[in-house]
């Protein structure tokens, strides 16, 4: 399994704040994609986190069992 | 990496800031201490009041990123002490949300540092507010640098 | 010119200290508050260390100073509020001795502002301080730049 | 009359906080000479302040009835 969190006004979009899909051998930007796809989610509205560091390109990277993957609009901290 | 408790359920009290204050008194090797308090604003947009900001974090990345940035900090700057603190859900307008709080032997570094902590947790730790106006409806809060 | 209350009779205590903080929750502008707090350190000169400092003032010329201070801060930074204490009387190692309070909009100002009135003040407010030691000899204080 | 100021050190020195003199026609650098050389102060280790203003430059200020002088040694606040 894989887990993919969303959070603020994404966890708001999708009325959802973690689940657990199925593992499958994807890179992480055919996931997101189908996130996208998913939830019509706007691409520029969100950075990717994968196991609480952020990527910046998500080509390159095959998913690993037990990967969390994080949603993240804009912070807001301070 | 150490993990210290940042996270704070509702807004952080003036009395838990005497309280960190006060524990500092027996470190008598520090001459100057700088603090940064966030407080809540009641901004007014487009003729809606913010009432009040609801804060959540992804907190286990969030932890990461502000242990990574006290290294940094440490490494930087001559601190003797640095603790920091953020609150989580409904902060009202007025209330403090975010307690930055670093010492040192001399003053001279402290507001370089407090600076960079204050400006480098906005930008990179994720952290979420829910803008609330006063007739509930909501905005999300954007740093914008 | 207006002249605050600046000089406190004793050390400044962190529940003075949290009471100021209370007293700016209701200005819903605010967004970031900045204190210096300046402690007495318990140096070690010569193998003797410190266990006070005892401060006088030029009462008159200094509150005429701060004020001049604190009008030159207003008109270079975007403050909304600004409060300066200092002790007079012997303050013992650890305790609180000077604290700057400086409150604004946006962060952005408030950690050059807390630095200008910090550096302003020791460079040109008639402050004096005797270290004492611990063994009752004491020494003069002088701030070097 | 006028009113001599010591501070810190210098009343240490002196043994004196504050004192009255008779008013002269004197220049300020007049004054201080004559406090030198009555308490044996090093010049170097004082700054002048008349009125509440540090003065740079005694010699060209004459001293009026009821100036407030004050000899200050070296700041220590903060």
């Amino acid at each position: 399994m894989i887990t993919i969190k969303y959070f603020g006004m994404l966890a708001e979009h999708t009325q959802c704040s973690e689940e657990q899909l199925e593992f499958k051998p994807l890179t992480l930007s055919e996931l997101v994609q189908d996130l996208k796809v998913k939830y019509q989610l706007n691409p520029a509205s969100f950075h990717v986190a994968l196991n609480h560091k952020l990527v910046q390109d998500c080509e390159d990277i095959t998913l690993q069992l037990q990967d969390e993957i994080a949603l993240l609009p804009p912070f807001a901290g301070g | 990496m150490k993990k210290k408790t940042v996270f704070i359920e509702g807004a952080i009290s003036p009395n838990f800031i005497s309280e960190s204050i006060a524990k500092h008194q027996s470190k008598h090797t520090i001459g100057g201490h700088n603090i940064f308090l966030g407080q809540v604003r009641a901004d007014v947009i487009d003729a809606k009041t913010v009432a009040a900001i609801d804060f959540t974090a992804y907190e286990d990345m969030a932890l990461e990123q502000i242990a990574e940035i006290r290294e940094k900090a440490f490494e930087t700057y001559d601190l003797t002490c640095m603790h920091i603190y953020h609150s989580l859900g409904k902060i009202k307008a007025g209330e403090i949300c975010f307690f930055v709080f670093v010492s040192s032997k001399h003053s001279k570094e402290v507001y370089a540092a407090t600076e960079y902590l204050v400006n480098t947790i906005k930008k990179n730790v994720p952290i979420f507010g829910k803008e609330i106006f006063e007739d509930d409806t909501h905005q999300w809060k954007t740093n914008i640098k």
